[in-house]
């Protein structure tokens, strides 16, 4: 960390003068220093042409640090597998702060390496920021908002009109690592483990996917907040369709599925950052999962149960004993039980 | 997990069905009394695998449904009160009371912690001297003990911050109150195992004298549940009504002598309401006299008007089993999980919403 | 209600003057502590069932055998099927 | 606004399931339907060509209602207005919402109806968005944060490398609107005006500059945060030129001279939002000022002073009787002073 | 230090019972509330110099007018220029 | 605005820099007393217009920059305290104490609120029932009767939640420890234009006389500062040492008699240290033993240890006039002012800060 003469993060150096000034300066921005990043301009400016994707999303997560990583890497590995679930390779990325008053300098400079690490692990650049300070009590220590645009594949064809009837539903990996990872040292709440959140860059392994299998893969989708069944419901809605899928097959690993068995939460409805659902043929779903289990992040790919013509709107869910259900939509947040 | 696992094979799942398949011969009305065992059974999709004359009635055993609205509005009146920290358990922040639910309050800014233990609530005490630390305890027998130890460590550390609200229901009693409405339709009962854990077995033998009915302590698991059916449906069958104890890994005839002594240093008998089934005399404990300091009732004397329950929910039918949730004019419309009328549709356990949840019922309304 | 899970204490501690007894409780890979103030004969390798943070039982290895043999015991079915882990990493879809 | 079972936001709006989905879907967001915008998708796709410029900023305004606008408006027009300070026409914004817990709904679609407007005043779609909410008391009612892609204009040639001595330096209109108007509400503060924001979209003011007047515009660039003495002060430092103002010059509206003395701060330090700053070639700068005040928005624009060789990195204010002193960076915020 | 600025009186309401007497002052174009309390004998359309929300001097006309007399009465000058406002709005850079 | 402008007026400067510069002789080495004439000297680019005999000296009239250190942490310690809102205004929460400044308790949770007038602090604390509020009243002469006011107004609605952390100082014990120091090279004093507005002008006769000195009371625009500035440099040619009043239009010789009256009701006169100046005889004032219920000093009994003051700065020879900023070791290196060693860094209208912001010193520093 370059050296400073403050060691916590005050209004001023979010009030635009010498202070943000300062900070902008002081190397601790030199970091993410690339040759279209110019902190002083008012925006980047780059050559792009074609089919173009564009998402956003703000990282508000509790507490910033957690087991596995934290909210820097979280807000461009999100970005990025946005994008890549769009079918597109993510090259621009926009990193915005909102700074709680009196965050420490050695947290932000921790958050800002890990920022640093996830853009080039991604191979993404970030071109433009901000950052903003508010008063203590107005905030959450850091909240990050990333936005990115990517150019879209040439053999992706990601649509939800794509979804048919006789599609396989595939999960990338085992489920609910990072819910749980975060849960597991929330006050109140805290216990052991060696659980990690999942959070990574899915932009390679989709890149591959899409350069072999093209046009038949037909959805893509990371299960982030509300988790897998959230997916699979707005999948059902929008594309009209009735999803099935196996209990039995849920990749859920033992300890997750302990903590979850202890807090009585169902895994299927855990956040991850580094699952993603895949909806495409029936024809090359094996293959699909062949490939996926070939790679780091992916092993315990599996196909979780297919798109049915029946119950339109709807996810079924048939329990490890044969026993079906109605897989619903998470109604407010998963909340801990003990009854 | 061990213990578990073993609980969820479908092979031995299925030979359980099919036992119970080949032995059923008449309509038979068995009421699973805990909700756990309702959340069980409909998450398992057993509820559809079960011969169709076996008809499973969802009791009133979730400690969530049956917490007084008053109650619940006290709560939430002392939440909102700058000075304090209202902690409780996860299910319990959804309930509505008579204006709002825990999670509004804390919407508009209560401080409210959910804990996984009361034992975390007193490490919210000792950690904030400055602050008054109320913990909203509801449940049944088998919570009640770990409550009562959340007020003896608070003791022993001299902690004057910490107070209980306390919501202590019991099982036997609205067993009773099932049975002794006219309208009741059961035929037997699957007694809640983790309630009989503490409590041991000796309170049901004669109430399944009294009512002349068969009474199966059970487990959770689906193996648990199908055997605990099985039983029932043999005693059934065969004209029988006992007592017997499916859960005996875990259940002892003496129930857990520690925990019981417990309870009976903190907590004294009381009559107590029952959202959905009005007062039970003998239903419930309070904090007892001695240890009134520890009583967030009594220690912030909290008056809060009684206001009646939503007139169109049929919480007590639906809890006593004489009526389906489905059956309600409001299920699904006016009353779904995210905007509940009454108790039943709030925790993932109360009937209404298991059925919303997790039975078809839920299509209709969702298309 | 009474959501209560097994598991197996790990290791155990004196805290205030031996007063209290509070377990490491091993569940499937994460570890929570639990009082062990309600059994008091509970010891390190117990499988135990703990409820809000409180072991409530002991659990009796022999009584949990019994489900597995009681279909056998009231002599309706021929074979006992021993107690198997569930697959969940299956790759091919049955559907 | 659409009928609601809600009046407030819970954190349940921003779990990802039911009550997100409800809210998505509620006709609350249908306000900013268009082709592209699909809530439920990771991103947009559309097509793009050429140089592009992107931009993001974070609004943490407060309170979000102020005189003469809301945090929504601004939201859109900033970035919009970054936009056009790189020289391009801004087409395609991202829109992300940070909720606290217990904002009203009719607050918060008062917001959205005037996202819309600004929107469609500025003539560019909201393509892509997030919601997330925040537990009450870690954020202040709402932050938005707006990323956008516009196209760079054929005749823009917007660098700080243009920058040269001789170059006039053009303010668009009278200065520190906006945050005297922020100010007037504030606690322990409040005074009454009618002092209204200047928030305004300055993207058809800068296309028509640029058409008009290409490559001899060098350089653009929007006074908000810091207001005028802080962007002359990092032009002077970034294109290592010095910088010469008159403070008899400077456009302030009475009221706003009023409000300046009593708080005791100074104009220039003050935040706009619709006022930007020329650089430009000084043949050309006379021209730039009489077509700016044929506008509505930039009536009052001048030539506040010029480029010169001497005293690189630093801005020189000559006052307004003939002395002169440095303008330096504002250190910190700037605060009402009573002594 | 003592950052105080003139205004002009646009109204006067009586507080407290009559106890307290607050004004609105005009600054240029704001109106902001200054107590009266140590001007007694203020009214409304009096210039009063306004410090941290009291306001603490009557501003005499005639007075003010010396400033701009001075020079000539020390008999150093020859021509008196009448106060004029600033031109903040003039295009051109004389630079 | 009108009493503004005109005296903004660009051709009457020039007259008056056209006077001075044709009847200045000898070099003089003047000081103006008020920070806030300092603040108007630079910021309108007099001093560099002046002729280069006149040597404007800024004195030590900044209210924020001679409260002692002692004090700030008293006030960063109030703030602090969960139960206490603590007011001020803007230019006072960026003083650096022993440890922190206001600001930067502020950044890690204090609440503190920034005043336009003490009259707002009162509402503060009658919106705020169950909050301490805490004014910390800074100001000379000018500032505390305003101070005073809000105490009576406390009074008046039964506020008990309500006090002040005073730090009033007064200007004529300052311009005699300046003129006792026998370094000084002051020959002649702009006096402080808002300060007489109070007091008068009958405490400054006397000491014009007792030291042989020019004393023109001032106002604060730039035909204000010219016109103070010339008839001071005038008495100085002609070998004068009178007491005139500039600043007639708000300047009455008997000053504010209401005021005066608030002031003696208010407050009673004690020894006061001032920070780089160390303790002066009666020189500030503090809240009256009778209503010492206002005293947040009483009130909360606030014992903070003394620090010393930076042994680097050398503000206290600044205040007095004898070195400017520049002369200082740690100027514009290891103080600054996003950093400042010592107080006259601090305010924009301390002499350092007025130097490094204002002027070409900047220069050097910043490259
Ligand atoms: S559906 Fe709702 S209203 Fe009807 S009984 Fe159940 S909780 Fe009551
Ligand atoms: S420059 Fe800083 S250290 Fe030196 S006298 Fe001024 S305040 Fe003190
Ligand atoms: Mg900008
Ligand atoms: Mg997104
Ligand atoms: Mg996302
Ligand atoms: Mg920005
Ligand atoms: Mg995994
Ligand atoms: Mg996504
Ligand atoms: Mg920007
Ligand atoms: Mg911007
Ligand atoms: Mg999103
Ligand atoms: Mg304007």
């Amino acid at each position: 960390m370059p050296k400073l003469d403050f060691d916590v993060i005050t209004l001023g150096h979010g009030s635009g003068g010498v202070l943000t000034n300062k900070l902008l300066k002081s190397g601790v921005f030199d970091l993410l220093k690339n040759p279209l990043l110019d902190t002083h301009h008012d925006g980047a400016v780059f050559e792009l042409n074609g089919k173009t994707a564009f998402s956003t999303d703000s990282y508000v997560i509790s507490p910033i640090f957690f087991p596995g990583g934290n909210i820097g890497e979280l807000a461009i590995n999100g970005t990025v597998n946005d994008l890549a679930m769009c079918g597109a390779q993510p090259k621009y990325l926009s990193l915005s702060f909102i700074i709680e008053e009196g965050l420490k300098m050695t947290e932000f400079w921790e958050v800002l390496v890990s920022i640093k690490k996830a853009a080039d692990t991604a191979g993404v650049q970030i071109v433009t920021g901000d950052t903003k300070v508010v008063e203590k009590g107005k905030g959450d220590k850091l909240f990050i908002n990333t936005a990115g645009v990517g150019q879209l594949m040439s053999k992706a064809n990601i649509d939800m009109n794509q979804v048919k009837p006789g599609d396989k539903v595939i999960v990338s990996d085992s489920i609910a690592n990072h819910g749980i990872a975060v849960m597991s040292i929330r006050e109140g709440l805290e216990f052991e483990t060696s659980i990690l959140s999942d959070t990574r860059p899915l932009n390679g392994i989709v890149g591959k996917l899409i350069e072999e299998f093209g046009y038949d893969i037909h959805l893509l989708r990371d299960a982030t907040r509300g988790g897998v069944a959230s997916v699979l419901n707005e999948i059902a809605q929008d594309a009209q369709v009735g999803i099935e899928i196996l209990q039995k097959h849920t990749p859920v690993d033992p300890e997750v599925e302990g903590a979850c068995e202890m807090l009585g939460l169902d895994p299927l409805y855990v956040a991850n950052e580094g699952v993603f659902m895949i909806i495409a043929d029936a024809q090359i779903a094996d293959d699909i999962v062949q490939m996926l289990r070939t790679f780091e992040g992916s092993k315990k790919a599996t196909i979780l149960g297919e798109i049915v013509e029946g119950h339109k709107r709807q996810v079924i869910l048939q329990s490890a004993i044969g026993g079906k259900r109605v897989l619903n939509m998470l109604v407010g947040e998963q909340l801990p039980r003990i009854c | 997990m061990k213990f578990l696992s073993e609980y969820r094979n479908p092979e031995i799942v299925h030979q359980y069905i099919d036992e119970l398949h080949k032995i059923t011969t008449k309509e038979w009305t068995i009421m699973e009394v805990c909700g756990g065992q309702t959340h069980s059974l409909v998450k398992n999709g057993i509820l559809n695998i079960l011969p169709d004359k076996i008809n499973m009635v969802h009791g009133p055993g979730c400690p969530v449904c049956v917490t007084p609205l008053n109650l619940i509005d006290k709560a939430v009146h002392l939440a909102e009160d700058k000075g304090v920290i209202l902690c409780s358990y996860g299910d319990m922040i959804r309930v509505p009371g008579s204006k709002k639910s825990l999670l509004e309050a804390k919407a508009t800014g209560a401080d409210i912690r959910i804990m996984y233990s009361p034992l975390e609530a007193i490490k919210i005490a000792r950690e904030n001297p400055d602050k008054e630390v109320v913990f909203f305890a509801v449940g049944f027998e088998t919570t009640a003990p770990a409550n009562a130890l959340s007020i003896i460590h608070a003791e022993r550390e001299g902690l004057t911050n910490y107070s209980v609200l306390a919501s202590h229901v019991l099982v036997p009693p609205a067993i009773e109150a099932v049975m002794n409405d006219s309208d009741t339709q059961i035929q037997g009962f699957l007694a809640a195992g983790h309630v009989c854990t503490i409590m041991g077995t000796g309170e049901y033998e004669p109430l399944a004298q009294k009512y002349n009915i068969p009474i199966v302590v059970t487990g959770f698991e689906p193996v648990d549940l199908l055997q605990g059916i099985l039983m029932t449906v043999r005693q059934l069958e065969n004209g029988e009504a006992r007592l017997e104890n499916q859960y005996a890994r875990v259940v002892r005839p003496e129930g857990n002598p520690a925990a019981i002594e417990m309870l009976n240093r903190v907590f004294q008998m009381e009559d107590r309401e029952w959202r959905g089934l009005g007062t039970i005399p003998n239903s419930g404990w309070n904090i007892r006299t001695e240890l009134e300091a520890y009583n967030a009732d009594i220690k912030f004397n909290v008056n809060i008007l009684k206001v009646p329950e939503c007139a169109d929910c049929i919480a007590g039918q639906v809890l006593k089993g004489i009526k389906k949730p489905f059956e309600c004019s409001q299920f699904g419309t006016n009353c779904t999980p995210e905007k509940p009328l009454g108790a039943p549709m709030v925790s993932s356990e109360g009937a209404c919403a298991a059925y919303y949840h997790y039975s078809n019922a839920g299509d209709e309304v969702n298309a | 209600m009474c959501l209560a899970i097994p598991g197996k204490i790990k290791s155990i501690e004196l805290q205030y003057d031996g007063v209290v007894r509070m377990a490491k409780v091993l569940f499937g890979g994460i570890t929570k502590e639990a009082s062990l103030e309600m059994l008091p004969d509970a010891e390190v390798g117990d499988y135990v069932l703990v409820h809000v943070g409180v072991a409530i039982s002991k659990i009796d290895e022999e009584e949990a055998q019994k489900s597995f043999k009681y279909l056998e015991e009231i002599g309706e079915i021929d074979e006992l099927v021993e107690h198997s882990q569930i697959d969940r990493n299956g790759g091919r879809c049955p559907l």
